[in-house]
C-alpha cells in the first residue's frame, strides 16, 4: 500500500514540477515555432517523417535567423481532433508558440483552424486536403487566414484528373487497349479515401467509364483476395483508389498479382511510406501513380542524406513535402524579419496575407525547393497551391522494380508506358 | 446509506450539501473548481480546454461508474453510446437548425434509448458476455456512423455549430462543471436511494437479489437507460464544444480511456474516477508534452498503472481515501462544524 | 449400425449448431454457384487463418477463465520476431542461393516468433494474472479482463518506443503462385493454410492424448478436481497462457506477408478473433475452428454481396443476434459456466 | 502416526474458521469428524488436503511438515481429498476422470492395477465408461469421485460429506465401499452429517464446534456420550 502512495506522490511531484518549469519565461530572442503532427497513433509514421525533415531543415540553417534562435516545438495531433486541439492550445500558450507549420489530417485541420485564429496564431503548410477544409476556409477566409497555404490541393486538382487525363490519352493514342471501359474505385474509409474516390469517380464518368465497384475500407484492412476476386470475375479493366495506410496499399497491390486481375491498377500512395518496396516486391512492376518524385538533383540528394542520417528510405509526399512546407516557413520568417525588424505573430500573419495570399511571395525551386517548380497561393485558388506543370503539380508515373518513372504529361515524360498484360 | 442524522438536527448547510449529496471536502473541491479560472496558471486558455475536456471526463466517468460500480457490467460500447447522443444533437443541430440547447437533450433521449434497448438486450447475459455484447453494439454503431455518409459524412467529418459564439473557454467550462455537478448530484442521489441498494445486491449477485424480492430486470434496464442517457447528454457538449465530430469519437480506445480513470479512481465510488480524472489527466498530457520526444510514454505510463491497480489496488484511489483520510477528516470536520459525515 | 449414425446427425443438424453449419454450407455453396468457385477458395484459406487466430483466444477463454482483450498484441509480437529473423536469411540468401534454406527459412522464423511469443504468454501469466490470481479471485473475469486491457496499451505503446512505428514486412515466405479452381492465390496463404491445419491437429492429439494436454483439460472443467487429482495449477496456468499467446503469435508470423508488424496491427485479429469465439461459444477450442470457417465466410458474403467496409457491421449484428438468442455460442451448451459470473 | 496435525489455525481471508485444532490418525484406521454445520468440518479436510492455507499450526504427514504446501504436492504425498460436491470432469467421460485421477502415477501397470481395483469396488463404473461424467447420476458421481481418488493410490483418504445429496439406500453403498477400502488396509478421514450412521462404522471419532475440537474418542464411547447425544442426535 506504501508503494502505491508514494507513486501518487511522484506523480503529484511531477505533475507539479512540469507546472512550475512551465511557467518560466523563455529567454529572449528565442523563436518557438509548432510542427503539428501525428506522433503517435496510426499514422505515427508520417509523423516521425515529419520531424527528421523538420531537424534536417532546421540543421542547415543552424536554427538560426537573423539574431532568432529557432526552436521546434512538436505537438502530437495523435490522429485526433479533440487531443490535437488539446495539445495545439497548450503548445501556444504554455509553451509559447508564434507560428508554425505542418499537419497530416484534415479533421485535425477542420479543428485546429479555430484555434490558430483564436490565437492569431498563423499556421502553414498543412496537408489536410479534404474539400471540408476548403469549404470552411472559405466561410470566412479573413478569420481562418491564419491557417494558410494548404500544402496539399483537394484530391480532384491532380490525382485524379491526371489519372484519367492520361488513360484518355494513353487510349486515344493506341498505347493502351481495352476491351471495356469498365473500372472499379476502392479507398480507405477516411475523409481522404472518400474524397478521393469521389474525385476519381466524377473523372472517370466524364471520361466515359463505367463504375462498376465502389468499395471503401478500414485502414486496418489486408486481405483483398474477395475484393479483387470480385473485381476480376466482373473483368474490370481499371482498378483505381487510394489508402494512406501501408500495410493496406503494399497488401492490395501484392494480391492483385496473386489473384491474377489483368486490369490496369491505379494506387495513390503506394510510395508514400519510404519502405513499400520491401513490401510489395516485383508485384508493383506496373502500377501507376500520381504524386510528388523525388526527381530533381536537390530532392535526390536530399533522400540520399534523410536515408543516411535516420535509416529509411523516405516518401516524397511525408518527407519531401514537409521538407519544402518548413523551409517555405523558414522563407516567411526572413521575409517578416527583413521587413519589420522583428518577428512576431502578428508580423509573419501579415506577410502571409499580403504577400503569400496574393502570390507576391513564393517557394521556387531556387529557393530550395526539392519536389515542386514553384508553390504559390493566388486570391483565386487559396487556400490551395497553384496547379500545373510549372507550380504545384503531381506526374503519372509508373512503377518498375521499385524505382518509379513519370509517364505522362508527354512534355515530363521519362519513360514510355508499359501497359498491363 | 441512512444518515446516520436526521434531517432536522443538521444545520440550513449541511442540509442543502446533503440534499446535493456532497461532503464538506467535495463542496470545497467544487469551489475550488468553479475559482480555478481566476488562479494562475489555471487562468490561461488552454488549460481551460483542458480542464474542461477533463471534467467532460470525469462527467463520463461517474455515468461509466454507475453500470461498472454498481451492476457491475462494464459497458464496452460507452464511447459509441456517448458518440450516438453527439451525432444527435449535431445532426439535428446541421439539418433543421435545431439549438443545441435542446439538441443535446435530444441526443441525450436517443442515447437513452439506446441504453434501454442494450439493457434489455443484455438482460439475460451476465459479466462477460454483457460486456462483450455493449461492446459489439457500439462497433456496430461505430461501423453504421462510418457507412452512413450520407446522414453523418462518415470519416469527413461533420462540423458543428459551437454552443456558445465565442472563441473562450470559459463558458464552455463553467457550463461542463455544472454538468458535471448534476450528473454526479443525479447518479448520486440515485445510488443512495433504494435503488443504489438493489444495483448493489443485483452486481454481487442477481440470483440472491432476485431471490430477496430484488427485481433485476427492472433496475438493470434503468441503471442502463440512465448511465447511457447521461452518456448522450455528455456527448451531446463534446460535439457543440469540439466543433467536428468524426466515427474515431466512437472507438473501443475511448472507453477504455474513461474504463482506466473509473477504475483507477475506484469503481464503485462514482466520485473516485471524476476525482482522479483531474490531477490524473493533468499529469498525463503534461507527460505528454513534457516528452514529446518519446511519443506514447504517457501511454505505456497510463497502462502501467492500470495494470498496478487491477492487481494491488482493486479498490482503486477511492479506498486509499476511505483507508487513510476518511476518518482523520471526518474528526476534522466534527470538530470544525459539529457536523457528522456520513455515507 | 448405419441408421443409427443417420439418426444421430439429424439429431445434431436440429441443434443451434447443426442449423448454423447447414445454413453457413448451403450459403457457401450458393454464393460459390452463383458468383465462382473464388468465394468457396476464399472462404476456406481466410477460415483456416482466422481459426488459427481465434483458437488461441479460446484456450485462454476456457482453461484460464481470461477473456483477452491483448490477443493482438502477440499477434503483433509473433510478427516482430518473425520480421527480425526472416530479414537477415532473406539477405543471406541473396547473397548465397540456397533452394532448401530458402524452404526452410520461414519455419525458421515461425519457430523463433512461436517460442517468442510462447515465452511473453508464460512472463505475463507470471507477472500480471499470477499475482491478480493469488490476491483475489473475486470478480476474476472482470478484473484479468480489465487487465488485459492495460497490458494491451502497454505493448502497444512499448512496441513503438522500442521498435519504431515502420512498417516490418516482407513481400512473401515463398515466391509464386498456385491455381485452385481456375482461382489464384500465392503458395504463402496455401502454406499458410495448411500450416494452421496441422497445428491445429497437432493441438488436438495434445489435447487429447497428452498427459499435459488432459491435464490443460481438466483445468478448464474444474480447477479444484484438478487440485485435487494432483496437477499443479500454477505450472499448467503458464503453460496455457503461454500456449494461447504461442498461437497468436505463430498466426502474427505465419501471416506476416500480408500483416507487416507494426504497434496498431493486432486490432483487425482482436476483433475476428472476438467474432469467431463469441459465435461458437466463449472457451469452446475445436469450434474456433469451424468459427474461423464462418466468420470467413460471412465476410467473405458481405464484400461481395454488400460492399466493403460493411465487414464489421454485418458480422457485429450477427453477433449481437447469437448473443440475444443463443448467449453461449451456436456450439455451447446451456451449462453455465464460470464465464458466466 | 500417519497423520498428526497441532494446533492448526485456518479460515478464509480474514475469517478465521479453526481455532487451535489438533487431531491424530493411525494408520490403517477409520476416523470421522462429526459437528454441527458451519462448525469447519470441511474446511479441517481443505486445510489438510492443501486447498486453504493455514494461518498456523502443523500438519504433519508421515513425519513430514506438509502445511502450506500446495494441493498437488499434498495429493503426490499421498493424500486424496474427495470433495462433497466431487468436482469431476464433466465434459471427460468416466474412463478419462478415472485416468486423471492416476495423474499423479507414471507406470502403466501401476495405474491399470489401480483401474481394476477401482472398478472392482464400482462395477457400475466399468459399465459407464464411456459415458460423460456429466451425464452420470448423483449417486455414479459419488462413485466416480471416489474411484477417481483411488486412482492416485492413496494411503490417506479424506472424505468429505459422502451421504450428501444422496438417497438412503445409496448412502448405504457408499458407506459399504468405504468400509471395503477400509479392509483393504486404507487409512479414511471422513467427515458427516449423518452421525448416527458414521459412528456405527468408524473406529474414532472427533467432535468439531464453533472451529474447536470439543470431544474426541471411540465412536462407540461418542455415540453414548450425552452432549453428542443431546446435540446431534436430539436425544
Amino acid at each position: 500500500m506504501a508503494g502505491k502512495m508514494r507513486l501518487s506522490v511522484i506523480i503529484t511531484v511531477v505533475a507539479s514540477i512540469f507546472l512550475f518549469t512551465s511557467l518560466a519565461v523563455a529567454a529572449e530572442k528565442v523563436l518557438k515555432i509548432g510542427v503539428l503532427g501525428p506522433f503517435t497513433g496510426p499514422s505515427a509514421k508520417s509523423g516521425k517523417e515529419f520531424k527528421d525533415s523538420v531537424t534536417m531543415a532546421l540543421d542547415k540553417i543552424g536554427s538560426k535567423i537573423g539574431n532568432y534562435k529557432i526552436v521546434p516545438v512538436w505537438i502530437d495531433s495523435q490522429s485526433d481532433p479533440a487531443k490535437a486541439t488539446n495539445a495545439f492550445a497548450e503548445a501556444i500558450e504554455r509553451k509559447g508558440v508564434v507560428a508554425g507549420c505542418l499537419n497530416w489530417h484534415s479533421s485535425v485541420a477542420i479543428a485546429c483552424m479555430d484555434l490558430a485564429a483564436q490565437y492569431k496564431v498563423p499556421w502553414i503548410a498543412g496537408m489536410g486536403a479534404a474539400e471540408l477544409v476548403v469549404k470552411k476556409w472559405r466561410s470566412n477566409p479573413q478569420k481562418y487566414s491564419y491557417w494558410s497555404c494548404k500544402f496539399w490541393p483537394v484530391p480532384g486538382k491532380l490525382e485524379a484528373g491526371q489519372s484519367v487525363a492520361f488513360m484518355n490519352w494513353a487510349l486515344k493514342n493506341g498505347v493502351w487497349k481495352v476491351k471495356a471501359k469498365k473500372a472499379a474505385i476502392f479507398g480507405e474509409d477516411t475523409d481522404w479515401g472518400r474524397n478521393a474516390g469521389e474525385n476519381l469517380k466524377k473523372a472517370l464518368k466524364a471520361g466515359g467509364w463505367e463504375i462498376a465497384f465502389e468499395d471503401y475500407f478500414a485502414l486496418t484492412q489486408t486481405d483483398f483476395y474477395p475484393m479483387l476476386s470480385k473485381y476480376k470475375k466482373a473483368g474490370v479493366t481499371f482498378v483505381g483508389g487510394t489508402t494512406t495506410s501501408a500495410p493496406s496499399m503494399t497488401g492490395l497491390v501484392k494480391q492483385y498479382r496473386e489473384v491474377g486481375l489483368k486490369a490496369l491498377l491505379f494506387a495513390n500512395g503506394l510510395s508514400w511510406v519510404g519502405e513499400w518496396y520491401k513490401l510489395t516486391g516485383k508485384a508493383s512492376n506496373g502500377v501507376i501513380d500520381v504524386q510528388a518524385q523525388f526527381g530533381s538533383k536537390a530532392a535526390k540528394a536530399f533522400a540520399k542524406a534523410k536515408k543516411a542520417r535516420f535509416g529509411y528510405a523516405p516518401s516524397a509526399p511525408a518527407s519531401g513535402l514537409s521538407y519544402d512546407g518548413f523551409n517555405f516557413f523558414i522563407k516567411i520568417l526572413r521575409r517578416t524579419l527583413e521587413k519589420y525588424g522583428k518577428i512576431t505573430s502578428e508580423d509573419i500573419h501579415k506577410v502571409v496575407m499580403d504577400e503569400v495570399n496574393t502570390g507576391k511571395l513564393t517557394f521556387t525551386e531556387a529557393d530550395g525547393a526539392i519536389l515542386m517548380k514553384e508553390y504559390k497561393y493566388t486570391a483565386e485558388t487559396a487556400p490551395d497551391p497553384v496547379v500545373d506543370t510549372n507550380h504545384y503539380f503531381f506526374p503519372v508515373i509508373q512503377y518498375e522494380n521499385g524505382k518509379s518513372s513519370i509517364i505522362f504529361p508527354e512534355s515530363m515524360k521519362e519513360k514510355d508506358f508499359t501497359p498491363p498484360m | 446509506m441512512e444518515t446516520g442524522v436526521s434531517k432536522h438536527e443538521m444545520g440550513f448547510f449541511s442540509s442543502v450539501l446533503d440534499r446535493l449529496c456532497l461532503t464538506p471536502l467535495g463542496a470545497l473541491l467544487l469551489v475550488l473548481l468553479a475559482l480555478l479560472p481566476l488562479i494562475p496558471p489555471f487562468n490561461q486558455q488552454y488549460l481551460l480546454r483542458w480542464l474542461t475536456i477533463v471534467a467532460l471526463s470525469a462527467a463520463s466517468a461517474i455515468a461509466f461508474d454507475l453500470t461498472a460500480g454498481f451492476i457491475n457490467i462494464v459497458n464496452f460500447g460507452y464511447a459509441a453510446i456517448l458518440g450516438l447522443g453527439a451525432y444527435t444533437s449535431a445532426i439535428l443541430a446541421v439539418r433543421t437548425g435545431l439549438s443545441p440547447w435542446i439538441g443535446i437533450f435530444v441526443g441525450a433521449l436517443a442515447s437513452g434509448l439506446l441504453g434501454f434497448l442494450t439493457g434489455l438486450l443484455t438482460l439475460r447475459l451476465r459479466g462477460i458476455f454483457a460486456a462483450v455484447m455493449a461492446w459489439f453494439i457500439g462497433l456496430a454503431l461505430m461501423g453504421l456512423a462510418i457507412k452512413m455518409v450520407w446522414l453523418t459524412r462518415g470519416p469527413l467529418g461533420l462540423r458543428v455549430p459551437r454552443m456558445f459564439d465565442t472563441s473562450s473557454n470559459e463558458p464552455y467550462y463553467y457550463m461542463m462543471i455544472v454538468m458535471l455537478l448534476v450528473v454526479y448530484v443525479i447518479c448520486r442521489w440515485v445510488t443512495r436511494s433504494k435503488m443504489g441498494l438493489a444495483f448493489k445486491a443485483i452486481g454481487q449477485n442477481m440470483e440472491a437479489a432476485r431471490t430477496s424480492g430484488v427485481n433485476p430486470t427492472y433496475y438493470r434496464i434503468v441503471n442502463f437507460t440512465l448511465s447511457c442517457t447521461i452518456a448522450g447528454w455528455l456527448g451531446g457538449f463534446y460535439a457543440h464544444y469540439m466543433g467536428i465530430l468524426t466515427p474515431d469519437l466512437m472507438h473501443t480506445s475511448k472507453t477504455v480511456e474513461v474504463l482506466a480513470v473509473v477504475y483507477i479512481g475506484g469503481r464503485g465510488s462514482l466520485w473516485g474516477g471524476a476525482f482522479l480524472a483531474f490531477p490524473f489527466l493533468i499529469a498525463m498530457e503534461l507527460v505528454r508534452s513534457g516528452f514529446s520526444n518519446l511519443p506514447g510514454l504517457h501511454l505505456v505510463i497510463y497502462g502501467v498503472i492500470l495494470i498496478l491497480v487491477m492487481i494491488y489496488l482493486p479498490g482503486g484511489i477511492a479506498s486509499l481515501y476511505y483507508r487513510f483520510l476518511y476518518k482523520p477528516w471526518g474528526k476534522f470536520w466534527e470538530f470544525m462544524v459539529g457536523y457528522k459525515e456520513n455515507d | 449400425m448405419l441408421n443409427s449414425y443417420f439418426a444421430r446427425a439429424f439429431a445434431w443438424l436440429k441443434t443451434a449448431g447443426g442449423i448454423t453449419v447447414a445454413t453457413a454450407a448451403v450459403l457457401l455453396v450458393a454464393g460459390t454457384i452463383d458468383r465462382g468457385p473464388y468465394i468457396l477458395v476464399n472462404t476456406v484459406v481466410t477460415g483456416g487463418m482466422l481459426g488459427l487466430v481465434a483458437m488461441g483466444l479460446a484456450v485462454i477463454l476456457g482453461v484460464l477463465n481470461i477473456a483477452q482483450f491483448a490477443h493482438g498484441e502477440y499477434f503483433m509480437i509473433g510478427g516482430l520476431s518473425a520480421y527480425y529473423v526472416i530479414r537477415p536469411l532473406h539477405a543471406y540468401l541473396d547473397a548465397h542461393p540456397s533452394a532448401f534454406l530458402a524452404m526452410v527459412a520461414p519455419f525458421i522464423a515461425m519457430i523463433t516468433a512461436t517460442l517468442v511469443g510462447g515465452l511473453a504468454g508464460a512472463v505475463t501469466e507470471r507477472v500480471c494474472f499470477n499475482p491478480l490470481r493469488k490476491r483475489s479471485r473475486a470478480n476474476w473475469v472482470m478484473n484479468s479482463f480489465l487487465l488485459t486491457v492495460g497490458i494491451s496499451v502497454v505493448l502497444v505503446n512499448g512496441d513503438q518506443l522500442l521498435f519504431g512505428t515502420d512498417f516490418k514486412g516482407i513481400t512473401h515466405y515463398w515466391p509464386g503462385v498456385v491455381s485452385i479452381a481456375g482461382v489464384f492465390m500465392s503458395v504463402d496463404r496455401v502454406m499458410t493454410f495448411i500450416l494452421s491445419l496441422v497445428i491445429v491437429t497437432g493441438f488436438w492429439i495434445f489435447m487429447k492424448y497428452s498427459r499435459t494436454g488432459q491435464a490443460i483439460r481438466a483445468v478448464a472443467q474444474d480447477e479444484m478436481g484438478a487440485l485435487m487429482v494432483g496437477i499443479n495449477l500454477e505450472w499448467i496456468m503458464v503453460l496455457t497462457m503461454s500456449i494461447g499467446c504461442a498461437m497468436a503469435a505463430v498466426a502474427g508470423a505465419s501471416l506476416l506477408f500480408m500483416y507487416p508488424s507494426y504497434p496498431t496491427v493486432g486490432l483487425e485479429p482482436l476483433y475476428m478473433a472476438w467474432f469467431v469465439v463469441i459465435l461458437v461459444g466463449l472457451g469452446n477450442v475445436m469450434g474456433a475452428l469451424i468459427g474461423g470457417f464462418m466468420v470467413s465466410l460471412l465476410k467473405v458474403l458481405t464484400l461481395e454481396y454488400i460492399g466493403a467496409g460493411w465487414e464489421f457491421v454485418v458480422p457485429s449484428v450477427i453477433i449481437i443476434l447469437v448473443l440475444i438468442f443463443k448467449p453461449s455460442g451456436v456450439f455451447g451448451s446451456e451449462v453455465r459456466s464460470v464465464l458466466d459470473q | 502416526m500417519l497423520l498428526e496435525i497441532n494446533n492448526l489455525n485456518a479460515g478464509y481471508g480474514f475469517l478465521q474458521i479453526l481455532r487451535d485444532v489438533s487431531l491424530k490418525i493411525k494408520k490403517a484406521e477409520y476416523v470421522c469428524l462429526i459437528g454441527p454445520n458451519g462448525a469447519g468440518k470441511s474446511t479441517t479436510l481443505k486445510t489438510i488436503a492443501g486447498i486453504i492455507k493455514p494461518m498456523s499450526g502443523q500438519i504433519v504427514f508421515e513425519g513430514k511438515d506438509i502445511s502450506g504446501w500446495p494441493g498437488n504436492r499434498v495429493t503426490r504425498l499421498g493424500i486424496s481429498f474427495i470433495s462433497e460436491e466431487m468436482n469431476l470432469f464433466t465434459n471427460m467421460t468416466v474412463h478419462e476422470n478415472m485416468m486423471m485421477g492416476a495423474y499423479t502415477i507414471k507406470d502403466k501397470n501401476t495405474k491399470n492395477r489401480l483401474l481394476e481395483f477401482a472398478y472392482g469396488l464400482f462395477p457400475r463404473l466399468q459399465e459407464r465408461s464411456n459415458q460423460l461424467a456429466g451425464t452420470l447420476s448423483g449417486g455414479e458421481r459419488k462413485m466416480l469421485g471416489i474411484g477417481r481418488a483411488l486412482m492416485a493410490d492413496p494411503k490417506l483418504l479424506l472424505v468429505d460429506e459422502p451421504s450428501f445429496g444422496l438417497a438412503p439406500q445409496l448412502t448405504d453403498q457408499v458407506f459399504s465401499s468405504l468400509d471395503t477400502l477400509r479392509q483393504e488396509g486404507k487409512t479414511i478421514l471422513v467427515v458427516e452429517q449423518n452421525v448416527t450412521k458414521t459412528l456405527s462404522v468408524t473406529d474414532r471419532g472427533y467432535v468439531l464446534e464453533n472451529g474447536r475440537i470439543e470431544l474426541k474418542g471411540p465412536s462407540a464411547e461418542l455415540a453414548d456420550n450425552a452432549h453428542v447425544r443431546k446435540v446431534f442426535l436430539g436425544v
